[in-house]
């Protein structure tokens, strides 16, 4: 019998030594250039951070890398982020720049931190996943790749986030990004009742459903979708392998804007729709990388210094986002769900 | 070598960032699974659509979750990924590890698995990208023997994480790391063996930042903030702006509640504390001179969740400040009422923020004994609906 | 879908080994099923559960929540993972022939 | 006199503000059902209780409206109230009135009611305020013959009001009585014989000011606007600040958009037009410098309503902008298609507020010929619950 | 058979001659004084209007001495504004004070323009409804002699509007009003089976309740209330006579704040739950009239100039409202009905 | 509750004139209540309209909304004024012996 309920590793292992000696106690950081910080203790020590840019999907042999690296320049230790970029954590200031000579020589980007685009958080795609309406991986290599200027260098107003769900389960924070590309199904779920009968628990499946389109057929033990209601979801395709939903003529791809997580002058706020429907275009979906580096550029061109995109928007109005990315409005953009009727205009202000 | 077998995913080894293809490619050096991945995703790429079967349930001996499991739709073409299974591995708090600990990892995933991981999945677990029926009992042994144990799957508790907080970071008003690692002790059993109507996350940020995304992905949320007014040392803002700062426009302007102002005359910055929400801006634009105020803790917020069933929610102030010194008792025996009120009331896959909606905030509060404060609230009720517990009014028989 | 011969018979089970059919269950399959799962005895307690989750599949349909399950057997969920290693879902529930639990995964 | 029938009801015979106890006992000298309705309200001071009976249908041949019936719940202590029916008198557009008017309800009001009115009801119209069954169709007819129609009650339209308007203010951007009286006369049948699930209300306002609270209380909200910068009369600008006016705190800082600027040196007011929402602040603080633009229309609204069922509702805008000239064709049409689709959809008792949340605006949209556009939302849909119509996929099979 | 279908007189036989010349001509306007404004039209010519006080309940009477008085300073005109309140418009200036001096000398204020308090819009009551939970002119008449004076002088910050309903049907603005009172219901309806199996449509009454109360009850031929899920609107009463619901012991008000209606500075605003419940007791209801004071002044010595009150507040946050006026906040005031949700607080932003 | 004698029963009515219990309702109840809603003789459109709400609230336990009585009779609104000068609420619905609508008013 394996030991069990031992939990993770205690942290206080990992730590680097200079940490340890600081922990709780730093006083102020700087961001060097883009990707380099500089964190400066009560006691005057001071720890540096150079931060990677990662695939997130790694191979083992490039971990081991990663441990060389951490041996030959940062005692032994090494950290990733929250949004699972690689960083070095240095206590000897001369080290940084042979690390990231290193570092760059392997490919790999250095920056993400300050106006700097990060790493994109995102999932699994037809990686490993059951529902997804898009990869995730792809989309966010070809993505990143013609962003890639934004996430080593510190040009932009603030802070960007993009992030990326291959189905509305949303894992991730898609729906509180600055950009989110969000895969989607576009047809009701073909329902296999022979299966159905078989493999799912009727009540499951009906209550699955957020707009009770599925009621259940009890002549076929099987349930039925009614069309009109039913908004693709694949919440019941969770539920029962017997409603499926993958359709490659009509999955694709979602783009939301404005969304925001941290505290920071404004509260969080969700993302909204942009765009409602781009197609499935592997390996590199132009049309998704198109739109979003468009987003990114009217957003760089108009926010004031330090504003994040959902706070520029909100600042000129999103009947001003419209207007200024050229993006049509559409009836989906209206919010038809629980909490519809906060979201609609009352008031007679607007611009036009 | 004659034509690729992957034209389409091969596409994606080019252009500056980092490519998983290359990582798929190197791991399938090794590892014959990781080739037959990237085939199988390369047939994804032409027809558009995913290859894997619906669900899968697996797992180790003793517990309920940690492990999904994935078969291939096409298992005949793709022989190696035919069981696909991915692990999750809990990381230590904050995302730390020594090499040595990475190597290990390594090792055995090499020995068991398909050499592919994810560092690290958006929960925050490590994930142990692919592997067999037969080869996650050995595998988890050997985790184990390793010092690593699982994560969270399932209707359960979810690995909670945590910010840097108090290990690189100034702002940290709470310690996170050790909150998570607390938390995740106390509650192994709901983590390992799901129990409850669904998922249950928990993370942790120091500070209103928010550098986990607490707000936004925890049914549980706990950020650092603090009491009093924020301290201010003048030299230091004055340095700033003598360096170039524009503190009318990028700081003043931008206080949510315009609780600072700008004495240029005597170079002093004055702060209205009692408005100051501590939203972090001013100190984020000026970490030198600025600082949270010294009486800190956290606010606890619940409900943050995606979208399914009822949309997405964002976390809800439940309370407002709660001081947090080890070993965290009086947020354990809370979170242990909150537990056991969602278990014994929700439905089937109903999340805590759904229940609360459904049954009303009244009842939550009442139920897990917190008072209602006004911080709940943007504002309060605008519709008339209110309901009066029948001890409160006078009952005609 | 695969195919197992359990207790004699031959049943499609899927990948994971639920059986596809739940008519086809009977004491005999549960027993095979059993171990599958590393039980290799079924005990008075073991069968307290099993009929307990094929009642009430059969009465609602579903699978009860673990919370019902504990209260209603009179187990602790310890002692149901001691009866069932795999646990309540994968172990338990394939074992009493239902559908394979959905969802929260 | 002997000791007070009505000591409690008394009581508010004192204090400043026009007492309607005096008007009660003015009216009881000649009426006594008067005199009846103040002792039954005394006796509900009493007792803490309305003393009315449920609801009630009476009404005029003809007509299915326009009357509220009532029955005393203690007809044997107040006889004279046992049938007390309010009769509703449509108003003319904006509540002005000639004395004659005036007088001639009043004339017939002592020949065939209580002597007692309410000037005016909270929907707009004349209210006579308690008569007899046998008394309805006779008052009516008198009614009639002075020239005053009945307003609204039931399932139906309801009696239309706007805002002074044109007729003094110089705000209005639309003619509000002339829109007001066309669209009562061209709805008459539904206003008069009650057709649909619940009620419509219909209210105009010349301005943002919204003078008859439209937006909160009108199913259909009409409110003047205009396109294009507002007119600035500089030179007037400068004599109010020239007059004390602090233009920075009580005008610029409050312009919701930031769309006016003071540029003190110069005494220029500047206006960044595509930024003004017309809200009418600094309209309203300048009367003499600013006015409204010269391009006027009307933005419309849908769903206003009070709390049943569903909750208040506010207004939604359905049209930004609509330039409004006699006969009001496209407002009219419009509307017949909006009334058109509710009556066809709507459940019972569902006001059209509730049906387009039923099910959805995309739907309303669609079926009532309107497109789409950002002004009808403060923001897009933050879940992604989007619904495609048939035509828009690709279907197979 | 009678005249039907004709519609309410034309306007244009009712504008007095001054207002038909400048019809849609107005340059501007004054406000003279509380309760006078003089607006001028773009032809030079002025028409004066003296705002007075009403109780809105008259009788035939006193409208006829409004009618002398338009007579004699009015060419025969006059007009009631959409608060109650009469208007004597005049041509000829020299006409105001003796016009002020009748109207003062009846006892009817003059008023109500500017930053002045307006009349109370108000519903019927215990007059002539059959679901008050209170009554309503009694009331408006005490909290209108409490704040007489803010009447006839213009020294509160910004135009303050009350409005009383009698039951939650909220006839009127009460859901839109810087302080609204709000009779209420605290206790579920009484069903008499009997009746209701004879005088109701069962379905109707089934339907009639926003929580989802109410179960037919087949075997009755009548209808269960669930009464833990019923909050008291009485809605099911106006459905059927057989679902009383006035009780006057429990029966009492809720003071509601910071509504508004106009789209100036900021858009539209529901009033929100101040004071949960505050007791009937006529006739002149003094915690009523106590509260609302309070709430009057609270505002008036805090709020900026020219901020409604619902605009002083958002400024300075709900807790801090409930803390300079010492209302303690209870669980009633957290929202639980549909829209709920985007009145939590999601964000760690809040005052202590 | 007042009494009415309506032909020839002594029958419950409320204020309103609607009968107080639906299955004291007849034909010649009708009639009489016809006349108390200034409908002196009842033809038979009169009765095609009686007839279908007495069926619809016999069916369904609720009086038809107007759209619906005016599209399965076929009569407009107007015609059925004409027929029931008191409208189809107070009128027709009085004289089919339903009870009285209530709500909107
Ligand atoms: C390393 C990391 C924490 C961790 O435990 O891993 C981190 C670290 C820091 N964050 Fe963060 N944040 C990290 C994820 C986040 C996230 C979460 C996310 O993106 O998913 C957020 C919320 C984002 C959002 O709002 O959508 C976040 C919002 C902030 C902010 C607020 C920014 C704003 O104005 O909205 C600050 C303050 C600032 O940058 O001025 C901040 C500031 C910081 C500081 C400066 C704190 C400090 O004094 O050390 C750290 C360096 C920031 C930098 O990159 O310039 N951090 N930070 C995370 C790095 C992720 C990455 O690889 O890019
Ligand atoms: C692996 C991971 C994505 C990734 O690539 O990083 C993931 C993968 C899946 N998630 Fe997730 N979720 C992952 C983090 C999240 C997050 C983010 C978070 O935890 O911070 C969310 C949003 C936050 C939340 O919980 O609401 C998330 C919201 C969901 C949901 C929707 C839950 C809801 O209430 O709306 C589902 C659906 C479900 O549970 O049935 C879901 C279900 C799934 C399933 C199990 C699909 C399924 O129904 O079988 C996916 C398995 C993929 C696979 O084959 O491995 N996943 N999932 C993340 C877990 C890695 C880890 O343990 O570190
Ligand atoms: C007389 C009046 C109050 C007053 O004293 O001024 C009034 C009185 C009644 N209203 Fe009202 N409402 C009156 C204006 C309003 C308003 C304000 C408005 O129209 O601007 C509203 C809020 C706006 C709205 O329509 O939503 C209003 C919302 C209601 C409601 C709730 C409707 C809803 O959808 O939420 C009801 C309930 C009902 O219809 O069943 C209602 C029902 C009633 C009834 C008919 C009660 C009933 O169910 O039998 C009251 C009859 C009292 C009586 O005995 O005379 N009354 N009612 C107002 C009509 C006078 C007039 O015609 O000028
Ligand atoms: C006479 C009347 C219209 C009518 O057709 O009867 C009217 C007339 C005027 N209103 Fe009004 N308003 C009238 C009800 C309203 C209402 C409706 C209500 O209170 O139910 C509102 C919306 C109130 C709200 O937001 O809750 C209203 C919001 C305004 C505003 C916006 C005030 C604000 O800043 O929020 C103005 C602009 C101003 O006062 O600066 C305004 C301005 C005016 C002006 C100055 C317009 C003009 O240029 O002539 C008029 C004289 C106002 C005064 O009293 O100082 N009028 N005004 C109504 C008088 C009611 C009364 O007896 O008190
Ligand atoms: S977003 Fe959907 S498809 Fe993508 S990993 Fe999560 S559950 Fe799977
Ligand atoms: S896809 Fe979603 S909306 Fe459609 S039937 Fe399934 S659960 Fe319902
Ligand atoms: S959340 Fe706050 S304390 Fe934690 S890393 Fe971010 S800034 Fe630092
Ligand atoms: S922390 Fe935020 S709210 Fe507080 S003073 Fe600084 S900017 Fe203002
Ligand atoms: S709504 Fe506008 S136009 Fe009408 S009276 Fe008020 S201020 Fe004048
Ligand atoms: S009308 Fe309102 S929005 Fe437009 S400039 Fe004036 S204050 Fe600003
Ligand atoms: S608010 Fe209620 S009680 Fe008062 S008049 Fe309106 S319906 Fe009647
Ligand atoms: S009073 Fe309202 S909530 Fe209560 S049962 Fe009646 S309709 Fe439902």
């Amino acid at each position: 019998m394996p030991r069990t309920d031992f939990g993770p590793p205690h942290y206080g292992e990992m730590l680097p030594p200079v940490i340890k000696r600081n922990y709780g106690k730093w006083a102020y950081h700087e961001i060097l250039k883009p990707g380099v910080l500089k964190h400066v203790a009560e006691s005057g020590e001071e720890v540096y951070t150079v931060r990677v840019g990662s695939a997130r999907l790694l191979s083992t042999d490039t971990i081991r890398e990663i441990c060389e690296l951490a041996d030959k320049y940062c005692d032994g230790y090494v950290r990733f982020t929250s949004r699972h970029n690689i960083e070095f954590l240095l206590s000897n200031k001369e080290n940084i720049e042979p690390l990231i000579a290193e570092v760059k020589a392997k490919g790999w980007p250095v920056g993400g931190t300050g106006t700097c685009l990060s790493n994109m958080v995102h999932t699994q795609g037809w990686i490993h996943c059951h529902t997804p309406a898009t990869d995730a991986s792809g989309i966010v290599k070809a993505v990143m790749d013609e962003l890639y200027s934004y996430f080593e260098e510190a040009k932009l107003p603030a802070k960007l986030r993009i992030a990326l769900a291959c189905c509305l389960n949303m894992c991730g924070a898609v729906h509180c990004s600055d950009i989110a590309i969000l895969g989607i199904h576009r047809t009701p779920p073909r329902v296999n009742h022979e299966m159905l009968a078989k493999v799912s628990e009727i009540p499951t499946v009906v209550a699955s459903c957020p707009t009770g389109a599925i009621r259940p057929n009890p002549k076929l033990k099987s349930v039925d979708v009614i069309e009109e209601r039913c908004m693709y979801c694949g919440n019941c395709y969770t539920m029962s392998p017997a409603m499926e939903i993958m359709d490659p003529e009509n999955d694709g791809i979602s783009i939301w804007v404005g969304g925001k997580v941290s505290n920071a002058r404004s509260a969080p706020m969700f993302s909204r729709l942009a765009i409602p429907y781009l197609p499935n275009n592997p390996p590199r979906w132009p049309e998704v990388v198109e739109a979003v580096k468009h987003l990114v550029e009217v957003w760089a061109t108009h926010a004031r210094k330090g504003e994040r995109m959902g706070e520029w928007i909100e600042r000129i109005g999103w009947e001003s986002f419209f207007k200024l990315t050229g993006i049509p409005f559409t009836d989906k953009h209206i919010d038809d769900f629980i909490f519809s009727v906060p979201t609609f205009r009352t008031t007679v202000q607007f611009r036009w | 070598m004659a034509e690729s077998r992957t034209p389409r995913v091969d596409e994606l080894e080019k252009g500056p960032w980092p490519s998983f293809v290359k990582e798929m490619k190197r791991a399938a050096e090794k590892k014959p699974a990781a080739g037959d991945l990237l085939r199988q995703l390369d047939l994804s790429y032409e027809e558009k659509v995913g290859h894997w079967k619906h669900g899968g349930i697996v797992g180790v001996r003793g517990y309920g979750g940690g492990v999904i499991g994935r078969y291939s739709n096409k298992p005949e073409e793709f022989p190696e990924i035919r069981e696909f299974h991915t692990i999750r591995v809990n990381q230590p708090s904050g995302w730390f590890y020594t090499t040595k600990a990475l190597r290990s990892l390594c090792d055995i995933w090499d020995k068991y698995g398909s050499g592919l991981t994810n560092f690290h999945g958006s929960t925050g677990d490590i994930i142990l990208l692919g592997t067999t029926t037969e080869n996650l009992q050995p595998c988890f042994d050997e985790l184990s023997d390793a010092g690593f144990d699982l994560g969270g799957s399932g209707g359960g508790l979810r690995t909670p994480s945590a910010c840097v907080g108090p290990a690189r970071c100034e702002y940290s008003c709470i310690d996170t790391l050790d909150v998570c690692h607390s938390l995740t002790l106390e509650f192994q059993d709901f983590l390992h063996r799901p129990q409850w109507p669904y998922k249950f996350k928990i993370k942790v940020s120091g500070c209103g930042n928010d550098c986990v995304a607490a707000i936004a992905r925890a049914d549980l949320a706990i950020i650092g903030t603090w009491k009093g007014p924020l301290q201010i040392n003048q030299a230091a803002v004055a340095e700033y702006v003598k360096n170039g700062l524009d503190i009318e426009e990028e700081v003043i302007e931008r206080c949510p509640t315009r609780a600072l102002a700008w004495d240029a005359a005597n170079g002093e910055l004055k702060l209205s504390a009692e408005d100051c929400v501590r939203c972090m801006h001013c100190i984020n634009r000026m970490p030198k001179a600025l600082k949270p105020g010294t009486e800190r803790g956290a606010t606890l917020l619940v409900g943050g969740k995606a979208t399914i069933l009822k949309s997405a929610f964002l976390g809800w102030v439940i309370v407002p400040f709660m001081s947090l010194t080890p070993p965290y008792t009086e947020l354990k025996d809370l979170m242990g009422r909150i537990f056991d009120w969602w278990d014994e009331n929700a439905k089937n896959r109903e999340r805590i923020g759904e229940l609360i909606y459904r049954l009303g905030m009244r009842t939550f509060l009442k139920e897990v004994g917190l008072p209602p404060v006004p911080q709940m609230v943007f504002r309060p009720r605008a519709n008339p609906y209110v309901f009066w517990w029948p001890e409160e009014v006078k009952r005609n028989a | 879908m695969p195919k197992m011969v359990l207790a004699g018979i031959e049943i499609e089970v899927d990948e994971d080994g639920f059986i596809q059919d739940p008519d086809k269950w009977n004491e005999a399959v549960a027993k095979a099923l059993a171990e599958t799962e590393g039980v290799t005895e079924l005990t008075e307690d073991h069968w307290k559960v099993i009929n307990y989750l094929r009642e009430y599949y059969l009465k609602f349909g579903i699978a009860p929540m673990i919370r019902k399950l504990c209260k209603d057997t009179g187990f602790t969920l310890k002692q149901i993972y001691d009866l069932f290693p795999s646990g309540p879902a994968k172990g338990a529930c394939k074992i009493a022939g239902l559908p394979k639990p959905t969802g929260c995964v």
